[in-house]
């Protein structure tokens, strides 16, 4: 049963330096699989740079970048079929774009304009939550109704090294081993909450150490290396799928900036830590490999750079567009049942509108 | 609240008397009936039928995967009835005791209320919350907190408190049909009252109920107070007053309009509710009966509420709880110029 | 209270001008330098001081053992704290965000808010439980709820607002010195108001202000509210209404006394507050004025508070807030005979 | 870092039969201690005979039995010096008397009288908690204090098995481990949480698998086996002593009866199961063991069942009387500093009281 237990040292199929790690237990993606996971990169990355330019720009309200940790997110929609459901946290907007939400879309909530911007059941994207853990009781109950209804549908749910000392981690962990329901959690292990390092979430040798305490296999891998992070995540949501239960997946990487653009983490930790971790950057590896390998050419880096841009100005467009939110919706959607009490409420609120609008003439 | 016109098979042709915990149970039974969308979860929910036996018989007779025990943590209860829903289910979950609904707090003021206004109302929590309230039961500590005012306070969340085992019954399958979140608040004390039970009644959620007319006064009461109102107007008969009693059974949304009507024609009002008072249930109704009929009332409105101390230890209970003769000292004080 | 006698060492000798933050970053470590048996803990509040820089130094100057940060776990960072006061100590501790606060709900109302009474005294809860509240901040969801009627509601906790950098200050000086447990709310947008604060100045917990003389109607407020309503009657004066303000300071207790005095001079009053109106601690001041100043009353209490749905996204919390417009609507609904 | 894995089988010193089980990790307490030992298994049996009686009588508003787990609430207490702490459940009563409580005080709360009996600081016995789990932060919290005043305290945290699900647990167990503070966390794995299996607490080997996941060692142990319990216990809490850290001890152990006399086990769980329970008592394999090394004889069995029946006797005695608690406490102790709305509270009870007492003459 210690075969629950993950392994030593994180799964790695391609190095800090592009080299090809062969792995007996894991078998790394086809070319083409690497070649659009390096497509994907590229791209979240440009994302990534354009929401810090539009948070300094004052477009956006506040960003949590994930800068660095975009293989995780890559890898996680990449081993997703269309009918599975991702479970992100407010740091994945990368994975909510590609799974297929609209870019303008997806950052809604971090415009500031709404709570939450898209139609969860459109792309099978539940809402970006904040309050941590929580998604992942969100991910197994939705996983537990799939298996009732006889639907083969598997969950990922995602979340970070500090959302893993929560209660609700636990109970989800333990929720989704009881039932046996297809779900994936993927721990993106930045090493940092916020300002807090990890050696403040947990004195195990890893996260992934705690799988065998809910009776599933804990796997770690290295989270800057999207080969060995797509395929640890394809045999998990295999399992998943297969009826096996689910699967703790740690992955191994940093939040290279700060916590978010409000953050300052020169107040905690050392640039030259951050800077080991840039030579680690899960992009530049996989540029190198894929260029050793002959595989990328300067026009392919052209056509996939041309991509990312294009995307990077369908964000930037439809965040510079100013809009004006309806104070309607604020009452709106509170009860699909209708309240009394929010309609008196929200005549109050029109009264002052229209009075408003009357003086200004 | 949306309706749906199927009627449940097992249900008794006509009314039948049933206790309350008994016409709970007849109402979950008719849900999963009616709808094989609709599942029961909890803890001991499934072979024991519950601490109050309130989910007797529902494993036998729909399966474990129609009800079923979970492991014990109230937040992955009420956190994967969240993802259930959001897959289509309509989770009816049972909270053991009031106090230990606690833990779920997160997952209920976060999610489940809130789920469907921050996706525009995509993403919709028909959830049913289950929650054994109040004491008078003899229960020791956390097991008789009236938690109400926490779920009341809170946007989003629907809340029903039925005094009566038909209210119990046709409440439930409202709340059970209900798009959005409902807490269903069960009075302990009164699972074992006896009374008529027609399924084929069906009762809005957010109407109150002219429990008994009267009036010089209006006892205003919900769940376990409802009793001692409607024992209190008895007593005052004898003594020649005549209070009306208005039954709210739904605390969100609120009926203005029954409870403003009744009080203007009486011009005087005492609110009567376990709950510690501060900041309470109690409070909002007299604070909107005293904005909202102010030129009718003869008397300031008077609160007959728990103390502002915790739940009392069972052999101090009856000086806690709000009581026939506590409600008619306050119905003295109205300023009645006899 | 209880008070101690020592004066801190690094206190400033006579008053200074500080930001509120400022004001409870003193108090702290004032508090910390009296009594070692003060600790400071949570999320991010060593090394980074804090999201909102409260606890800026604290870490350096008293070191690691006396100001640390905690795994990520609100239930874990009030339940050990409630250990740690068994064991003599006295924790304060920081819930990041208001809504961040409700994992640790159970610990709160089930052990905080009860260990002194289910002990007969014999184990006292002297924590402090810091909690950054309301909006108008422009932040994100779960980053802006006002949360105290929970709270308020619970028997056992006291309950503290303050409005002004001294008050933030001499509050969290008598929190920290208080037996019993107090939830300490700060107000998020008034964290960069600056102040004059004098350390020598011993304000007791329970005592409303008169942060305005008036005499034809009061505001009651608190907290965030502060601000409005002193404004609200800043532009009434001009338009030659006499606004008294009210400043709560402490919601557990409740100063009666003063914000009865005061409602009576006027005969008129309105409660402003920014957390959602229904069943909330403006409920519990309407109620109460309703009953308690009935024959003085010329017209019903408004209520101005946050409208009865989640809190709004940034670009609508304008809407939502209750602002000096709203407030003077209301009293211009207080029935005036000119 | 394996070494933190619990052992295959559950540690045992001493078989049903009384039969005594060589282990090279363990040694067997003297027997002394067994037969002190033996001694409290027959008080605590007495205890929760006289307990029943009581509750049937009326004399008690309920009681959770612990028959059958006498042996872990005797270990606990025997493990821990008197400046310990112990922090026990609504089913350790038992243990709370070992401690030094009175038993009309431990019994307080269930008779209804009061929440809590007896002051905590008499005996370092922190009141019995119901909120399950809750109490097992507290008891981190405690040690944690204890390591930052520099006293050399051990707390030891009782809890069951369906506890163990709770977020709390989990918390307690990762801050312990983090700031490695003295505490001991004892499961009672009995098997039952009221009706609900083990098998829906957990999918793991056991119990004790989870500690590898906070980085501290985990144990199972025969619940049954007070000599086994003994042994465990001591190496964790000299663990604890000497700054090693906690300790997840499971003992493997059954609740013998129903959870409380409210319930009715026979609705959820077969005879047979309990009967070959039956024959693991703890008592009766401690009495067979220390009869056959003929360390116990009649006349010391007489001893002990008269000491065990005089403390019956001032259990019964205790709560045959009748008490009428005074409505003034539920005001007096809420708040040390006293608030003006619960004095006009009082007032007005008092003014029904007095007037209920002149209506009376
Ligand atoms: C329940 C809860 N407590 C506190 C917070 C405030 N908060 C937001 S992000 C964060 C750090 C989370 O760290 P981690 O889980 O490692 O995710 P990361 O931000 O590193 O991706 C904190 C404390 C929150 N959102 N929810
Ligand atoms: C937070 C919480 N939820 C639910 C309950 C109700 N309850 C009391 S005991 C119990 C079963 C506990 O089982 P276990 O932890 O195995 O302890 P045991 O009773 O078997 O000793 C439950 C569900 C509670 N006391 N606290
Ligand atoms: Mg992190
Ligand atoms: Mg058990």
């Amino acid at each position: 049963m210690n075969d629950l237990l993950p392994r030593g040292v994180p799964v790695q199929l391609i190095d800090a330096e592009g080299l090809v790690r062969d792995d007996d237990g894991y078998a790394a993606p086809s070319t083409a699989a690497l070649l659009d996971g390096y497509r994907s990169l590229v791209i979240g990355r440009r994302i990534n740079d354009q929401c810090n330019a539009l948070v300094r720009q004052g477009r956006l309200a506040v960003y949590p970048s994930s800068h660095g940790q975009e293989a995780c997110q890559i890898a996680a929609v990449g081993a997703l079929e269309a009918g599975d459901w991702l479970f992100p946290t407010y740091r994945d907007s990368v994975a909510v774009m590609l799974r297929g939400v609209r870019p303008a879309d997806a950052m809604v909530l971090l415009k500031g304009d709404w709570h939450n911007g898209y139609d969860p059941y459109d792309h099978n994207v539940a809402p970006l939550t904040t309050p941590l853990a929580t998604q992942l009781l969100h991910a197994v109950g939705f996983a537990h109704a799939a298996v009732l209804k006889g639907e083969n549908t598997v969950a990922l749910a995602m979340c970070g090294d500090g959302a893993t000392s929560e209660g609700d981690f636990h109970e989800a962990l333990n929720f989704a081993a009881v039932f046996r329901v297809p779900v994936v959690f993927l721990v993106q292990n930045n090493r940092f909450a916020i300002s807090v390092p990890l050696s403040r979430q947990t004195a195990a040798e890893s996260l992934a150490h705690k799988a065998i305490g809910y009776g599933m296999p804990g796997e770690r891998v290295d989270g800057n290396d999207l080969a060995a992070l797509a395929s640890v995540l394809e045999v998990a949501v295999a399992r998943a799928r297969s009826g096996g239960g689910p699967t703790l997946v740690e992955a191994h990487t940093y939040r290279m900036q700060a916590h978010t653009n409000a953050d300052d983490d020169t107040r905690y930790r050392e640039r030259s830590e951050v800077q080991e971790w840039v030579e680690r950057d899960p992009l530049t590896r996989l540029r190198a490999h894929l260029t050793r390998a002959n595989l990328l050419d300067a026009s392919a880096e052209t056509a996939i750079a041309d991509e990312a841009e294009a995307i990077a100005t369908e964000l930037r467009d439809a965040l510079n567009a100013d809009t004006a939110p309806d104070p309607r919706a604020l009452f709106e959607h509170v009860y699909a049942s209708g309240n009394p009490q929010l309609d008196e409420q929200y005549e109050l609120l029109r009264g002052e509108l229209e009075r408003s609008r009357e003086d200004a003439r | 609240m949306t309706m749906t016109s199927e009627r449940p098979a097992a249900t008794p042709a006509a009314a039948t008397t049933l206790t309350m915990a008994g016409a709970i149970n007849l109402a979950l039974a008719d849900a999963m009936q009616a709808d094989d969308r609709v599942l029961v979860f909890g803890e001991d929910v499934g072979v024991l039928g519950g601490v109050f036996r309130v989910t007797d018989g529902l494993t036998a007779r729909f399966g474990e995967s129609r009800c079923f025990d979970t492991p014990l943590a109230e937040a992955g209860i009420v956190g994967t009835a969240v993802g259930m829903a959001m897959n289509g289910l309509i989770p009816v979950v049972e909270m053991q005791f009031d106090a230990f609904a606690y833990p779920a707090f997160e997952q209920v003021v976060s999610h489940v209320a809130k789920m469907g206004n921050r996706t525009r109302g995509a993403m919709r929590m028909p959830i049913v919350i289950r929650i054994p309230y109040a004491g008078g039961i003899g229960g020791v500590e956390h097991h008789c907190d009236s938690s109400e005012s926490y779920y009341v306070h809170t946007p989003g969340l629907t809340v029903v408190a039925p005094a009566t085992p038909q209210d119990a019954y046709s409440l439930l399958r409202e709340a059970i049909r209900c798009p959005d979140p409902v807490v269903f608040l069960e009075p302990k004390k009164l699972y074992w009252t006896k009374g008529a039970v027609d399924p084929a009644v069906e009762t809005p959620i957010g109407r109150a109920r002219i429990a008994r007319e009267g009036t010089d006064a209006t006892l205003v009461a919900y769940g376990t107070s409802v009793p001692i109102a409607l024992e209190a107007a008895a007593v005052a008969e004898e003594e020649g007053r005549s209070l009306q009693v208005v039954d709210l059974r739904s605390l969100t949304p609120y009926d203005d309009e029954t409870v403003d009507a009744a009080v203007r024609s009486t011009g005087r009002a005492v609110v009567i509710a376990e709950a510690p008072g501060f900041a309470s249930v109690a409070s909002e109704i007299a604070a909107r009966i005293s904005e909202r009929c102010f030129s009718w009332l003869e008397a300031p409105v008077r609160r007959v509420t728990g103390f502002d101390v915790p739940y009392a230890p069972p052999k101090l209970e009856h000086f806690y709880l709000p009581d026939v003769d506590r409600v008619l000292d306050a119905v003295d004080t109205l300023q009645w110029d006899d």
